[in-house]
């Protein structure tokens, strides 16, 4: 962990309510695709969690939903702005557990940390399909950057409007894998865990307080104990998942 | 050289920034961001008898210049504290430490202090009286005179290091309280515990935190902590350890001013883990610029 | 259509939004800066038997997100409030206004509300007992049931307007003076005054105030204030008007979630003269925005 | 009153801790010298009042003090910012009082108001004497600008290192006048107010909340009766006043 100053160097709009902004700034902290950055966003106390979805040696990039009045916030900051954030936040994926045929299942403001995970993967030689689920074609993004990567994408939507109609649960028949990594909203995780074949791991959402494991605030109870998503999150294993409802 | 140190019932210590209890963990989770012996001391997260989980999430949620906590006291138990986080600290933190106990009964109140009694490394035992007193049909045992005098005889009944009573704002006369405990044998007072508040969340249409309710803290309560602080300085003659609120060397400057001796840092960790740090490398400026060469010549400055 | 309107005791009113008592004057001074039939009704200033000066200046400190006030109640008494300001406010505002009622004895609240009950622009009265009770010791007139009750009954025995209790957050347990209003015979319960805080200025080391203590709102005490209205709505069953740093239409959306069946709004109007009108103007949007068609629909909707 | 969003042209240090701004907007409720506007500030909740030192017709100045957070804040506006603000508070000075030869006495951040006050009293054919007051010769201002509006100037600095020695009463001695105009901290005031040989109007401060007249915040407790400084004020004529202390 390591807290920065960081210079806006772009912040456009992908696609409805989405947005992608490059930071520039010291990236040193980043050891793993699925951290996220903690930002401070100036008139707000508490920072917005975002992961980080790929970075270089002077900067990174996030991919966010602007839902509410952070990200609001966050959408309007032009090329130039400052930002303050914790860099370097949680455990991300495990590269290592991939096998050769690894599947990466993103919905919506899931998808972004996908990105760094497979272009890491393929770097590592791994042959990598991405399932991206969306609720409608106009809400899509980064699909040709997958492609680009390398990847087997599928698309779905909840509407039909582009590639497969449904969740990313219907695309999944019939595709051959090793593992499984998952990010989206909890109702698709729990999807996916329930329809997947392989181990996987999974990142999970939580409010937050400190995002650095001291305040207890994102506090989720696992089948082997108490885990911080912050700190010992946002990824977990598939064998530790306890799903609360 | 601007002198900082402040003399809590003789525990003397460099500068009054205490991080609060709740907000700095074991303080082992910051020893990897700064050193903490920086600090003049620290309360560690509340602790109970038994280990404890806490409220189901969502526990956290925001509001204008704070935030709202529902963590339940989440805690590893006294058993663990003192086997695990302690030996943990010893490594990374040289100085007495604050104890912040809780509990649900007069009983657990004083196991635990005793308990915690016999370590070393505790300077000053913290004991929380906001959480609900189960026997007395779940008001906190710090709402009345009459309970809080109550821990307070139960907990100076088995130790022998200062006691100080940490005080819920969410009474009709703090001040009242204050000297219900004073009367009961405590050595100091630590206020304030967070104020009750809520959140809704507009699309849910449902309470943002899993438990409803939770404490605010943060800017938002420093007028309040300020005039609470104030209140009771007047009401005893015991140290008061005053916190809400507080995140700038100005800030410690005004509660010192309003009657307290030492000042705890709570919310202002959670926003940015190096708050602390910030504010004791900032306190010597705010001395100088406002005149003062001995930060514990204005304890209670402004009465 | 979105429909704004709801009902108060029987007096319906165009949209939730009531501007709060000591923020808006009069009201006639807000007249030139927008047509204030606007507004569902407002609060006018906390009137008196006597005319009171209020307290020397300062009155007013700033905080994070908020403003402490130490006003005293300046007004110019019953008299004049009925023989002049009630004539020049009818020029003015075509609605039902509601009469902000204080004192500091049983007979004095009486005398208030039985000559306010004959104007007939007077919809609603709002008794507002944070006022030290100086018979009681100083202690406010809404830090005990009992006496919140005994004030309830002298006003409800001398009027036939709906009576609203408007509650002091500074208290332990404010459900339980709320239910002891609505057994006493109130039509209806405003929430929440001001809560009771202080600064200091660093550089003369002296309160800020010359009262020294004076009441926060504004933003920061918002999770306080719906806290409080949520409590208070699970324990009574007559209508809220729900206050405390409500400052856009969203914060009037989750008030009334909490339980509010219309909402005050104080401060706000303090930093922006025109924030009542933005806040009205706004709701629509938000209301369209939360899939709400009818702004009555949603009261309480959160519990 | 009018409320209005006003553009930061120029913002520049003019002595020890004194900053001039110039603001673009509509200025059309300003009605006379000695009036005030109210300021937004992001991250504030209450607004600064501020004297209107000057104005053209599209813009208006202000001179102010960095005493505290939010003058330190207005002090780091770079040019092209957004203001917003009430204008035209207060019933400024009464020009018509002024008899033929007015003495203007401003005290540091008292002085601003007096400029626009010189500049219409010249305008009116008077001959206007000026005495300004200064801790010392580097928190001067506007010495030059008084000058050339065609006033008789007379310096001030308590250290001395500017002009006479002592307070603005030590320069009173001897003048020949036939109105008295103050402004500056209240033991100014109160000295010119004792010292004074004929009527005057004198221009007060007290913390606001509203600023204008709805609070009761700024309550001031006058002879003739109550009076809100930021609405029956900031001006009071000398036979209203009452020292409080
Ligand atoms: C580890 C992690 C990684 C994330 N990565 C991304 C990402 O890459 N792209 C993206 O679009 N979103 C991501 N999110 C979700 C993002 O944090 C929220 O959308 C954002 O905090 C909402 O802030 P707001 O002010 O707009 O909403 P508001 O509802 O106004 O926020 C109010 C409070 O609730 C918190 N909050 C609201 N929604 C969430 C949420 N879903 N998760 C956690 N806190 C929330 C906010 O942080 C804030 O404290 C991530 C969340 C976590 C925990
Ligand atoms: C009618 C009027 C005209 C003024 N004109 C000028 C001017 O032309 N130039 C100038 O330099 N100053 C002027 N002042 C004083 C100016 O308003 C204060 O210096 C300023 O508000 C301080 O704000 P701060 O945030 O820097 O200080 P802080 O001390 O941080 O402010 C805290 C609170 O106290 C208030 N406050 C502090 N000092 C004063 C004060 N002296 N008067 C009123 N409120 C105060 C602030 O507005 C704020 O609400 C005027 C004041 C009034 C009432
Ligand atoms: C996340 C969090 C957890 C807390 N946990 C405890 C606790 O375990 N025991 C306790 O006495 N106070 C606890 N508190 C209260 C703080 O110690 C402090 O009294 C309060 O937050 C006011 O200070 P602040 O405004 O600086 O945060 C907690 C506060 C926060 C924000
Ligand atoms: C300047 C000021 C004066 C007030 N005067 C009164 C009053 O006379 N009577 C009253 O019942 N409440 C009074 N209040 C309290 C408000 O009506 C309201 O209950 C409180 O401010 C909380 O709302 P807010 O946070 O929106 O300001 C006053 C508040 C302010 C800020
Ligand atoms: S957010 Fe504080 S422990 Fe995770
Ligand atoms: S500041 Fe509100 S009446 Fe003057």
């Amino acid at each position: 962990m390591k807290k920065n100053k960081f210079i806006v160097k772009s912040n456009r709009l992908l696609a409805k309510y989405t947005y992608e902004m490059e930071l520039k700034g010291d990236i040193s902290s980043i050891k793993r695709p699925g951290q996220f950055i903690h930002i401070e966003l100036d008139g707000f106390f508490l920072r917005r969690p975002i992961s980080i979805c790929d970075w270089t040696a002077s900067s990174l990039t996030i991919v966010y939903k602007a839902v509410g009045r952070g990200t609001e916030y966050m959408a309007g900051l032009a090329e130039g702005a400052e930002l303050e954030a914790l860099v370097g936040l949680g455990n991300g994926f495990d590269t290592q557990k991939s096998g050769e045929k690894p599947l990466l299942i993103g919905g919506g403001a899931g998808i972004p940390p996908l990105y760094a995970l497979t272009r890491k993967l393929l770097e590592n030689g791994k042959k990598v399909t991405v399932v991206l689920g969306f609720n409608s074609a106009d809400e899509a993004f980064y699909i040709s950057k997958f492609t680009t990567l390398g990847a087997n994408v599928i698309i779905t939507t909840a509407d039909g409007s582009l590639g497969v109609r449904g969740l990313v649960t219907d695309a999944m028949d019939g595709l051959d894998y090793s593992y499984t990594y998952a990010c989206g909203p909890e109702p698709m995780l729990k999807a996916v865990y329930d329809k997947a074949l392989t181990d996987g791991q999974y990142s999970f959402e939580e409010r937050m307080g400190c995002g650095i494991g001291v305040c207890m605030g994102c506090v989720y109870r696992s089948k082997t104990g108490y885990k911080r998503i912050c700190k010992d999150g946002p990824v977990l294993e598939k064998e530790e998942i306890l799903w609360q409802t | 050289m601007a002198d900082l140190s402040v003399n809590l019932s003789g525990l003397h210590i460099s500068n009054p920034i205490i991080p609060a209890s709740g907000t700095f963990g074991f303080g082992h989770e910051f020893a990897g961001f700064y050193d903490i012996n920086i600090l003049g001391s620290f309360s560690f997260k509340g602790t109970t008898r038994e280990p404890r989980f806490g409220n189901p999430a969502p526990r956290i949620a925001e509001a204008s210049a704070g935030m709202l906590n529902a963590i339940g006291l989440q805690n590893p138990g006294i058993d663990r504290v003192i086997s695990e986080e302690l030996p943990r600290l010893r490594q990374v933190f040289s100085k007495p430490v604050i104890a912040n106990i809780s509990g649900f009964s007069l009983e657990e109140y004083a196991y635990c202090c005793e308990r915690i009694d016999k370590e070393e490394q505790v300077g000053i035992i913290e004991v929380n009286i906001s959480c609900p007193n189960v026997r007395d049909g779940g008001m906190s045992f710090g709402t009345t005179p009459e309970s809080a005098a109550a821990v307070t005889r139960a907990v100076k009944a088995v130790t022998t290091k200062p006691v100080y009573m940490k005080l819920s704002p969410n009474v009709t006369d703090i001040a009242e309280i204050a000297a219900a405990c004073e009367e009961a044998g405590a050595d100091g007072i630590s206020l304030i515990n967070t104020l009750t508040g809520m959140r809704i969340d507009l699309k849910s249409r449902k309470p943002v935190l899993s438990n409803i309710t939770g404490g605010l803290s943060g800017p938002a309560v420093f007028p309040i902590a300020l005039r609470m602080v104030w209140e009771v300085y007047e009401a005893v003659s015991i140290p008061i350890i005053g916190m809400g609120g507080v995140s700038t060397a100005d800030d410690v400057i005004e509660m010192m001013l309003a009657g307290a001796a030492a000042v705890g840092v709570g919310a202002a960790n959670i926003r940015d883990p190096f708050a602390s740090k910030k504010i004791i490398e900032s306190l010597p400026d705010s001395m100088e610029r406002l005149g003062i060469s001995r930060l514990a010549d204005i304890i209670g400055g402004a009465h």
